[in-house]
C-alpha cells in the first residue's frame, strides 16, 4: 500500500509474530475506522440516513454512528437532500466551520446535480457548485446498503491519503483552502452562481 | 348544505352592496364557487363565518392562480349587407380580457361538518396595483398562505399582520410562481440538454464552424 | 535501604504530570510538522445553526442563574469535604462524627430554607 | 495580559435603567436550519430572556424546492411521483390524496379492491409515522436514540411490505388515476396481516414504557396548550386538532374511500396540551390497526385499475377540483384547475404541517427553551411538505 513498506517483507516478518507498520498507516487507520458525521439532515435522504444508523442496517458496523449536531466535532458532512438556494450559504458556512480533516458525501441525485428537481427555480443544481465533494451516491433516496458504499468508499480513499510528498492529503497541505467564499443572496440567484475554482464542468466538445 | 344560489341570495341580503356572482366550474366535480368583489370581501367571509346556518369557520385552502391576459375570439351572426343582398355572416370579434391574479379560499364547517364553499377574490390588474383585502383578521389559517402568494405572485394583501416573504428570501425580487416568469440562467453544464433546455445550453458551446453537417454555431454569446 | 514512603506519592504525580502532557505534546509537534493551521474569518466564526449569529451574546443575565450558582454550592463542594470523612468512617470516634453532622445539617438546612423560598423554581 | 481597572472600566454597559438590570435583556438566538431536533431544515429565530420565550418567529423556505411550479410544467402522471417526495414518511398517503382530487377532476370510479388497497396502504402508512413521530417527539425529549430504535424496528417491517409491493421503500409511486398499480397477492395480504397481528404487541410496549413513564408527563403536560377556538380559526387539522376535543377527522366527514364501511373510533383529548397530541398517536395506532384488521377481511377480488382511464395523453375536461384526504399529519389537499391540456393549469398542495404551524409561537410563548423542542415535536412536521 504505501511504498516504503515491503510487502514481501512483511508477510514474513508477520509469520515470526513481528509486527511492522508505517506512521501512515496508523493515521490512516485510527482516522477511517471513527469518522463522525455531521447531524445535518436536508430532506427524504436524510430519512434514509437515519434509517441506516438505526438498528437494521447499522452504520455502527463502520464506526460512523457518533453524529454529532456541532460542525466542531464532525469531520464528515453527509449532504443528504435537495440543497435549495436559500440553504446553500448555510452548508457552505457549515463547511467552512468544520475542523480540518473534512469530508463530503453528496448523498442523492439532489445533492449531486439537482435531481427530480432540477427545473425547479430555488434548487441548486448539485452542492458541488461550492464545495469539494468526495463521494457521489446515486439514487433518490439512494438505500441505506448505497450508504454504507459510499461509507466504505470514503474509507478506501482516506486509507490511501499520504501523510507528506507531493499529492499529500488536502489537509495536511498549507496552499489547499479550507475554507470556501459563502455564496451573498443576489436579487435574482445567489451570487456568485457558482465557486469557479470549485466547480469543473467537463467542457463537453459539441462534436 | 344550501345550493351556491340561496347562499348568494342570503348573502346579498345580509351583506347590502355587496356583488357577489357564481362561477360555474365545468368539470365533473361540479365544485361551483362565489366572486366576491374586493370591498366586500371582509364583511362577506365575516357573515359567512358567524352565520348560524353556515358556520364556515374552517378556511381549509387558500390558493393563488394566475390567469394571463386573454384574447377570446367570439364568432357572432351578424347580418351584414354583402354586395347587395342581405346574409347571414359570422363574424370573429377579438375580445382581449386582461389577466388577473385570484385568491380562491375553500371554506369548510368544522360545526356542522358540511362540504366547501368556494369563494374568489380577484385583483384587477396583473402588474401593477394587485392588491387584495386580507381575510387573516377572519381565519387565522389564512395567514400563512397569503405570505405565500405575496411571495411567489405579488399579490399585496392589505390588512394582513405580518406581509412579508415566506418561502424566498428576503433580497429576492421576482414572483416565480407567475406564468411569466423565467428562471436565472444557468445552463453552461448540460449533459443531456434536449429541445427547449438545448436551446437555453446552446449560446455556451463553443463556436466552431460546421462540419460535415453537423450544426454550426456561430458564436457562444451569453443570452441576457 | 527501604524507600522513603513520600518517593511512591512523587512518582504519582509525576506519571500524572507527563500523562497528559505527552498527547498535547504530540499535538504540538504533530500541527508544527505535518498539519499547518489554517484559520479564517469563517473558519473561526460564531457557530449558529449555520446562520450569522444575529444579537449580541454577552448580554446582561438574569439574576436566576446565580442563584443555581449558589446551590451548585451546596450539593458539590460540600461533597468533597465528605470524602475524607466517608473513607475514615469506621474508625471515627463519635465527636468526629458529630462535627462532620453539624457540618451536614448546616448546609442541608440552607438547601430546605431555599427550596421553601422557591428558588429551585424557574418562575415563569 | 492583566486586565488593568482602566480597562475594565471602559467595558462596563452604559448605565440601564434599573429596571432591566435585574431582568437581563432579550437574547436572540436562531435554532436555525441545521438543529438536531427541528426535524429538517426549519429554523425558528427566538428572543430568549434567561431561559422563558418571549418572541418566536419561524423561517420557512430552506426546502422550497418548488413542486407547484414543477407540477404545471410535468404531466398529470408526471407530478405523481413528485407527490412522494411531499411528506416522504408517508408517500401512500400523498399519492391518494393526489389520485382522489384527479379523479374528483376527471370523474374516474374506482373499482372496489383498489379502493380497499388503498385504505389499508393508508392505515399502514399511518401507523409507521405515528411509530416513527413518537420516536422522534422523544428524541427531542431527551431519550437520545434509544426510542428511535424501537420506532424504526418498526417501520422498517412497514417499509418492507411497501418495498414488496411497490418497488420502493419510501418513494411508493403506487397509485394511479382509477385505481393501483400492481395487484397485492394472496402471500402479501397474508404476510401484512402477520405483521399487522403483532403491531400491537409494539404499541403496548411503548404504552408501559414511555405513556406512563413520569419522566414523559412531567414535560409534556400543560405544555404547549391550544383552545378549541384557536385551533379550529387557525385551521389546524389532524391529531392536533383532536387533541382539543373537537371531533373532526375527514375520514368521517368526507366519508372517502370505503371509510364507512369500518367501524373506528375517533380518539379525542381534552386539555390541547402535548401529552394530549401524543396520546392521539397511540390511540390512532390502535384504532388503524382496527381498520386494517377489518379491511383484511372484507376485501374481496376484481380488478385494481379503472381500464377506461388512459394512461399516455390523460387530458381531465376543463374545470377545478379540490380533494383531500385525513393524512397522518392532517388535512392534505390537492387543488387542481385543468385547462384541458396534459399539464394541470394550476397545482396546489393544501400542506397540513405547514399550516399547522401558524400557532407556533401562541404555544410557546412563556415556555422555556427546552419546552419548544418538546412542543415543535409533537406537531409533527415533515420540511418536504412545509416548504413544497
Amino acid at each position: 500500500m504505501s511504498e516504503g513498506i515491503d510487502e514481501v517483507l512483511r508477510s514474513k516478518l508477520q509469520q515470526q509474530g513481528v509486527w511492522v507498520s508505517s506512521m501512515q498507516e496508523l493515521y490512516n487507520w485510527g482516522r477511517k475506522n471513527s469518522i463522525w458525521p455531521l447531524q445535518f439532515g436536508l430532506a427524504c435522504c436524510a430519512i434514509e440516513m437515519i434509517a441506516t444508523a438505526a438498528s437494521r442496517y447499522d452504520i455502527a458496523r463502520f464506526g460512523g454512528e457518533v453524529f454529532r449536531p456541532s460542525p466542531r466535532q464532525a469531520d464528515l458532512m453527509i449532504v443528504a437532500g435537495t440543497v435549495t438556494k436559500k440553504m446553500a450559504p448555510q452548508i457552505v458556512r457549515l463547511y467552512n466551520q468544520m475542523a480540518d480533516p473534512k469530508y463530503v458525501i453528496a448523498m442523492g441525485a439532489c445533492a449531486i446535480s439537482g435531481g427530480p428537481f432540477k427545473q425547479g427555480y430555488n434548487v441548486l443544481k448539485g452542492i458541488d457548485r461550492y464545495i469539494p465533494v468526495d463521494v457521489y451516491i446515486p439514487g433518490c433516496p439512494p438505500r441505506p446498503e448505497a450508504l454504507l458504499h459510499a461509507f466504505m468508499e470514503l474509507q478506501r480513499k482516506i486509507d490511501e491519503q499520504k501523510l507528506s510528498g507531493a499529492n499529500k492529503a488536502a489537509h495536511l497541505d498549507s496552499e489547499q483552502p479550507s475554507e470556501f467564499p459563502v455564496p451573498a443572496f443576489g436579487k435574482h440567484d445567489l451570487e456568485p452562481p457558482a465557486n469557479p475554482d470549485v466547480f469543473h464542468p467537463p467542457k463537453l466538445e459539441r462534436v | 348544505m344550501e345550493s351556491l344560489e340561496e347562499i348568494k341570495a342570503r348573502i346579498e341580503a345580509a351583506v347590502p352592496g355587496a356583488k357577489i356572482d357564481i362561477v360555474t366550474n365545468g368539470g365533473p366535480s361540479q365544485q361551483h364557487s362565489l366572486r366576491v368583489d374586493n370591498e366586500h370581501a371582509c364583511d362577506v367571509a365575516k357573515w359567512l363565518r358567524d352565520d348560524p346556518a353556515l358556520r364556515l369557520d374552517f378556511c381549509s385552502n387558500v390558493t393563488g392562480v394566475d390567469w394571463l391576459d386573454r384574447t377570446v375570439k367570439k364568432t357572432v351572426k351578424v347580418k351584414k349587407v354583402v354586395d347587395g343582398e342581405e346574409k347571414e355572416v359570422n363574424e370573429t370579434t377579438e375580445e382581449k380580457i386582461p389577466g388577473h391574479i385570484e385568491a380562491v379560499y375553500h371554506l369548510y364547517s368544522m360545526t356542522h361538518k358540511h362540504g366547501p364553499v368556494i369563494i374568489r377574490i380577484r385583483t384587477s390588474d396583473r402588474v401593477e396595483n394587485a392588491c387584495l383585502p386580507s381575510l387573516t383578521p377572519i381565519w387565522r389559517s389564512a395567514e400563512f398562505q397569503e405570505r405565500e402568494i405575496f411571495d411567489l405572485y405579488g399579490v399585496k394583501f392589505d390588512g394582513h399582520p405580518d406581509l412579508r416573504r415566506i418561502l424566498m428570501w428576503d433580497e429576492f425580487e421576482d414572483y416565480p410562481m407567475r406564468k411569466d416568469y423565467r428562471e436565472p440562467d444557468d445552463y453552461e453544464y448540460e449533459p443531456t440538454p434536449h429541445d427547449d433546455v438545448l436551446e437555453r445550453a446552446k449560446p455556451y458551446y463553443t463556436p466552431r464552424p460546421q462540419i460535415d453537417g453537423a450544426e454550426s454555431i456561430v458564436e457562444g454569446s451569453k443570452p441576457t | 535501604m527501604k524507600p522513603n514512603s513520600y518517593l511512591f506519592i512523587v512518582i504519582f504525580i509525576g506519571v500524572a504530570l507527563v500523562f497528559p502532557l505527552i498527547p498535547l505534546a504530540l499535538a504540538w509537534l504533530w500541527r508544527r510538522i505535518f498539519q499547518p493551521p489554517k484559520p479564517g474569518p469563517q473558519k473561526n466564526a460564531i457557530y449558529e445553526c449555520g446562520v450569522e449569529s444575529l444579537g449580541e451574546a454577552q448580554i446582561q443575565f438574569r439574576s436566576q442563574y446565580y442563584l443555581y450558582a449558589i446551590m451548585f454550592l451546596i450539593f458539590d463542594v460540600e461533597a468533597i469535604f465528605l470524602v475524607p470523612f466517608a473513607v475514615a468512617f469506621t474508625g471515627l470516634p463519635v465527636g468526629a462524627f458529630i462535627a462532620i453532622l453539624v457540618f451536614l445539617l448546616l448546609l442541608i438546612e440552607g438547601l430546605v430554607w431555599a427550596w421553601s423560598k422557591g428558588c429551585l423554581q424557574w418562575e415563569r | 495580559m492583566s486586565a488593568t481597572v482602566e480597562t475594565l472600566e471602559a467595558m462596563e454597559r452604559p448605565p440601564v435603567s434599573m429596571g432591566s438590570r435585574l431582568e437581563g435583556e432579550l437574547l436572540e438566538v436562531s435554532m436555525g436550519p441545521q438543529h438536531p431536533s427541528t426535524h429538517g431544515v426549519f429554523r425558528m429565530n427566538v428572543a430568549l430572556e434567561g431561559e422563558v420565550v418571549r418572541k418566536l418567529k419561524p423561517v420557512f423556505g430552506y426546502l422550497h424546492r418548488n413542486h407547484e411550479k414543477i407540477g404545471e410544467n410535468v404531466s398529470y402522471l408526471g407530478s405523481m411521483p413528485y407527490t412522494d417526495r411531499l411528506d416522504y414518511f408517508c408517500s401512500m398517503t400523498n399519492n391518494w390524496a393526489y389520485a382522489l382530487s384527479v379523479e374528483k377532476l376527471a370523474g374516474i370510479e374506482v373499482p372496489e379492491r383498489a379502493e380497499y388497497l388503498r385504505v389499508i396502504l393508508a392505515e399502514l402508512t399511518r401507523l409507521q409515522n405515528h411509530a416513527s413521530l413518537l420516536g422522534f417527539l422523544l428524541n427531542d425529549m431527551g431519550a437520545w436514540g434509544t426510542p428511535l430504535m424501537y420506532a424504526f424496528r418498526e417501520r422498517e417491517k412497514i417499509l418492507d411490505l411497501f418495498e414488496s409491493l411497490s418497488g420502493s421503500r419510501m418513494m411508493c409511486d403506487y397509485m394511479r388515476f382509477g385505481g393501483c398499480r400492481v395487484d397485492a397477492s394472496r402471500e402479501w395480504l397474508a404476510y401484512a396481516k402477520k405483521i399487522v397481528d403483532r403491531f400491537p404487541r409494539f404499541v403496548d410496549e411503548l404504552e408501559q414504557l414511555i405513556v406512563g413513564n413520569e419522566v414523559v408527563i412531567a414535560r409534556t403536560q400543560n405544555v404547549g396548550n391550544v383552545s378549541p377556538e384557536l385551533a379550529v380559526s387557525a385551521g389546524i387539522t389532524g391529531p392536533m386538532l383532536r387533541a382539543c376535543g373537537v371531533n373532526y377527522d375527514v375520514r368521517k366527514v368526507d366519508g372517502y374511500g370505503f371509510y364507512p364501511r369500518f367501524k373506528f373510533r375517533i380518539p379525542l383529548g381534552e386539555h390541547g396540551d402535548t401529552y394530549d397530541r401524543l396520546m392521539m398517536r397511540v390511540l390512532e395506532m390502535g384504532e388503524s390497526v382496527g381498520i386494517l384488521k377489518q379491511a383484511f377481511e372484507q376485501i374481496p377480488a376484481g380488478p385494481i385499475i379503472n381500464p377506461k382511464v388512459k394512461i399516455r395523453a390523460f387530458r381531465p375536461p376543463v374545470g377545478e377540483a379540490y380533494g383531500r384526504i385525513e393524512a397522518p399529519k392532517g388535512e392534505l389537499g390537492f387543488y387542481l384547475i385543468s385547462d384541458g391540456g396534459t399539464n394541470p393549469y394550476r397545482y396546489r398542495v393544501r400542506p397540513p404541517s405547514f399550516i399547522n404551524l401558524t400557532i407556533l409561537e401562541d404555544m410557546c410563548l412563556g415556555h422555556t427553551v427546552a419546552d419548544v423542542m418538546v412542543i415543535l415535536g409533537s406537531i409533527d412536521i415533515v420540511m418536504g411538505e412545509v416548504d413544497r
